[in-house]
């Protein structure tokens, strides 16, 4: 395992800047999501117009790899359908279960691309995919 | 000085003939399960080559040596913890078994309405979650007793939650997450003058300072066989006769009986009556075999020892500004055990940044949700010692907690 | 013809380099444990030397690969008895553990005053005391189907004790006294069509056939590892997902919660919720190499070798006039068990005298007193085979039959 | 272990002769005792005349360990005073335990001295000490 590939630049500054850690007023979906076994515990919110993701945060707890991870996913999904979002989940997804490999196909996925080796270490998964499923659980 | 030498000692366990990462294995999660030593590991071979049979059952030599190994092993457990015969030493799976046999025999039979129940807030889920089960089930009152500021509890918290309506104590000996020895002693005084039972949870204690429940007093007391050098899936159960001979089984199955008939069944004699159905006779052997090796060090050298290692690896982290630390400061009153948080770091990069380095400490509530929240932390990691690690592990654990915040991106 | 040599295998079991009273060790004693090969010896000295660590609990290497390996093992228990995931499969002690955790999950929560449980006379203790509990703490009624001369449940029993009352059957898919295979597809037809669940006890049975828990439609199905080449301490419960959600949780403590508070607790998703505490990962271990090496020779090959050896040995015996033997004729009907008495020879007698020429049988009641009673012997002796068996194991064991009467002074 | 100094000539003849084997009319002491693990289980009857063991038999089923120590002893007790008959069982089982090994003192315990090596055969053990244990229960 190469902790450069993890901890790279890219999460470190998401972890750290915070840019999306904060409440909207009055949003209009709320989920919350947590791994009880490792306390990470995250809150998403959403301000939908129609089926259009008009702006997203979230609030909470947990090590650098959920917190980065949440934050790349909405920068990813602001201003998209809520449909092109949950694509981006499943895309996600396959990305980690390492089903999707296809670069083309991943580049769709921003900057959350990072995170495609975090199948190296089976323990941070769950932290990687909490914010992901959680966005499913909202929307759908 | 020592009698013993840790490096030497160390080339005894196979687990460190290999590199983690491409580093050394430095292993300090030893509140979590500890590793095996070839005296274990060979111990648990030559039973399965030669001796195994199913015990108790059979007239035919593999039946008698598995017998005879099986009731040896139980004899070692009994002089470990000085306890007054083997029919106080039950084999069950793990601490957990043996916490969840008291509360559903002794708790469920003898707690009743209104009755109080009272634990530490610093308790393991193992600890807590049958407690909550028996007082609803009962409609009886879970008291909790809470920490310091250094994570001990103080005489006043004792005698203002055990009174004469308590009629259960339950206690680590030792904090899984603060390192803290708790006043074990004044705790059994207490409730025994008022009439209540005292359970000890040994699981952090039995492996690293030396028990003796009669000296303790304790009514149970409890602990796992694969936190002190032995196989995973074998338990100890020490409970004073007295209170077992009255209390009614628990899992009820073969071997625990007397006779069966087709609506009613009479119970086998102490310790048999606990023991149902085929019991893990190479996790006993496995035992014997930890606990002849951890006597043949001394576990009041083990406990100097581990001592010495936790005043070096403190004096090293409180050099470090921004770690801090969890628990007593006091040496006297803390076992092998450091818990500590990283300025802006969450505790699950810390465990993963040092297993980088090879070092393994573990990252989160431990299994002590309660803790974590009267201590309002989410997690923190643990780095918990035992007889093999030496200085250079710990050197080696500073010099991987002087890099973590490198890696997030944080000036030193 | 067979595919494997059992010369051959029984060279994989170390167990059998020795001699006992200086012959060559003959194991038939089976039913009551069973040897392990060196497949499952390396496997767990491997899984201690590299990789042990407390699963799902740390973010480090070693607790990582405890982790997969835990997971992995489950994994091939699903497959072995075709479970539909392994949120089905749950990890226990033994079969004892498991049937006392559907009797104190399930049973306590479903069972109702005047329902009815339904066993058969021939259960072993483990799957009679358990009920016993249930039935005398709900005030419900504990029901015995009763056997044929040949040891059979014939099908007017099974219709006159599964009714619309019956809430719960639990039998053993072989009988561990009489090799009795019973028509557990019948009965859990029968249960199902009245609303009953189905306990299968498959202790006796998963070491030596086939297993497929959706074909046979068994609500619960449980064995234990040290019958089938595993280690002692590790057993299995099998339920279906929808059963298993709706239970409340039996052993409580670490790992099997999301939440903990002070008077409350959350539960982990299945199978977590059913694995409290350290779980028995070298035990898993152990019974995953044990069912890799099932498979690599196949059970349905197991399965028709032990009929072949049982048809004989019954041969053999059936000429030996002052033997008697249980259990039915049909050998389509049995597995490899033989229960047997001499005539003025107490079992225990022919035990000891068996094994002075190294055969082990087991003499007694074989935990299941009330069928003995049924049966009007105070005790039977029992050979039961496994693939390690061999034709001269056989005729070595009815030699030694034959020797039996004379040492008590009786003319053969 | 060596099969023939456990069934030894007066164990067989022990067990097959049953001449202690039957009921006592009226007897002014009964005890069951039992071995639940292996099933042997014996009831004990005496008669006394004042501290005298005037006659004693026993019921029930076992093993040829059983069955022959317990026809061994009741030989033995048979005319002795209570007291006496204590101090064979006492004997009897320092024997077993390996406690009493001088010849003379064993010779007093009559045919039962065969069943010295018992101990080698530690699943029988239970068997041949049933009677004893049952007699002093019977009259202590
Ligand atoms: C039919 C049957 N059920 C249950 C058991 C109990 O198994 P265990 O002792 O492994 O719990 C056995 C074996 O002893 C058995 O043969
Ligand atoms: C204080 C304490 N109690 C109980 C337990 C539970 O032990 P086990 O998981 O072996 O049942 C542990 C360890 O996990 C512990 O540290």
């Amino acid at each position: 395992m190469d902790l450069n590939s993890i901890y790279t630049q890219l999460i470190m500054e998401h972890n750290k800047s915070g840019h999306n850690k904060r409440a909207l007023c009055n949003p209009d979906v709320c989920e919350r999501g947590h791994n009880p076994s490792c306390g990470d515990d995250i809150t998403l919110e959403l301000k939908l117009n129609g089926n259009i993701i008009e702006d997203a945060s979230f609030e909470g707890v947990g090590c650098a790899i959920s917190q980065a991870s949440t934050s790349m996913m909405i920068d990813l999904i602001k201003g998209k359908t809520v449909d092109e979002a949950l694509e981006m989940v499943e895309k996600f997804l396959g990305m980690i279960k390492k089903e999707i490999t296809d670069e083309k196909e991943l580049e769709k996925l921003g900057d959350s691309i990072v995170l495609q080796n975090i199948s190296n270490m089976p323990a941070r998964v769950k932290c990687a995919v909490l914010s992901w499923h959680t966005l499913k659980e909202a929307v759908s | 000085m020592l009698n013993f030498d840790p490096e030497k000692l160390k080339k005894d366990f196979p687990i460190f003939n290999q590199e983690i990462n491409g580093r050394p294995l430095i292993y300090l999660d030893n509140g979590a399960t500890t590793q095996k030593p070839n005296q274990v590991i060979n111990e648990i071979r030559r039973y399965n080559e030669t001796s195994h049979g199913n015990p108790h059952r059979g007239a035919h030599q593999l039946s008698i040596r598995a017998t005879e190994e099986y009731d040896n092993a139980k004899e070692k457990v009994k002089s470990f913890i000085n306890a007054k015969s083997i029919e106080e030493i039950i084999f069950t799976r793990n601490t957990t078994e043996s916490l969840n046999l008291i509360a559903y025999s002794y708790g469920m039979e003898f707690i009743k309405e209104n009755d109080e129940i009272v634990i530490a807030i610093s308790e393991h889920h193992s600890n807590i979650i049958p407690w909550q089960k028996v007082a609803k089930d009962k409609n009886a009152i879970l008291k909790y007793m809470y920490l310091d500021e250094e994570g001990r509890i103080p005489i006043d918290e004792i005698e203002s939650k055990i009174t004469s309506k308590t009629k259960l104590v339950s206690i680590a000996h030792m904090s899984n997450v603060l390192g803290t020895i708790h006043p074990i002693r004044e705790i059994i005084e207490r409730a025994h003058e008022l009439g209540a039972v005292v359970v000890v949870d040994g699981a952090q204690s039995t492996p690293h300072i030396k028990v003796d429940v009669q000296d303790l007093n304790a009514d149970f007391y409890v602990f796992s066989g694969h936190k002190m050098l032995a196989p995973m899936g074998i338990g100890v159960l020490y409970g004073k006769k007295e209170l077992l001979e009255n209390m009614p089984p628990f899992l009820t199955g073969g071997d625990m009986i007397e006779y069966v008939y087709e609506q009613d069944a009479t119970f086998a004699p102490l310790p048999f009556k606990f023991e149902a159905g085929t019991q893990n006779v190479e996790g006993a052997i496995g035992l014997g075999a930890a606990i002849d090796y951890l006597q043949s060090v001394g576990l009041n050298e083990i406990e100097k020892y581990e001592k010495f290692l936790v005043e070096y690896a403190l004096n090293k982290i409180l050099d470090i500004p921004y770690v801090n630390i969890q628990g007593p400061k006091d040496l006297s009153m803390r076992g092998g055990i450091i818990s500590f948080t990283i300025d802006d770091v969450h505790p699950h990069d810390i465990s993963t940044i040092l297993d980088s380095y090879g070092v393994a400490v573990r990252a989160g509530h431990h299994c002590a949700q309660p803790l974590m929240r009267y201590l309002e932390l989410p997690a923190t990691a643990r780095a918990s010692f035992y007889l093999y690690n030496t200085k250079e592990d710990i050197d080696q654990f500073i010099e991987g907690i002087k890099n973590v915040r490198k890696w997030l991106g944080y000036g030193s």
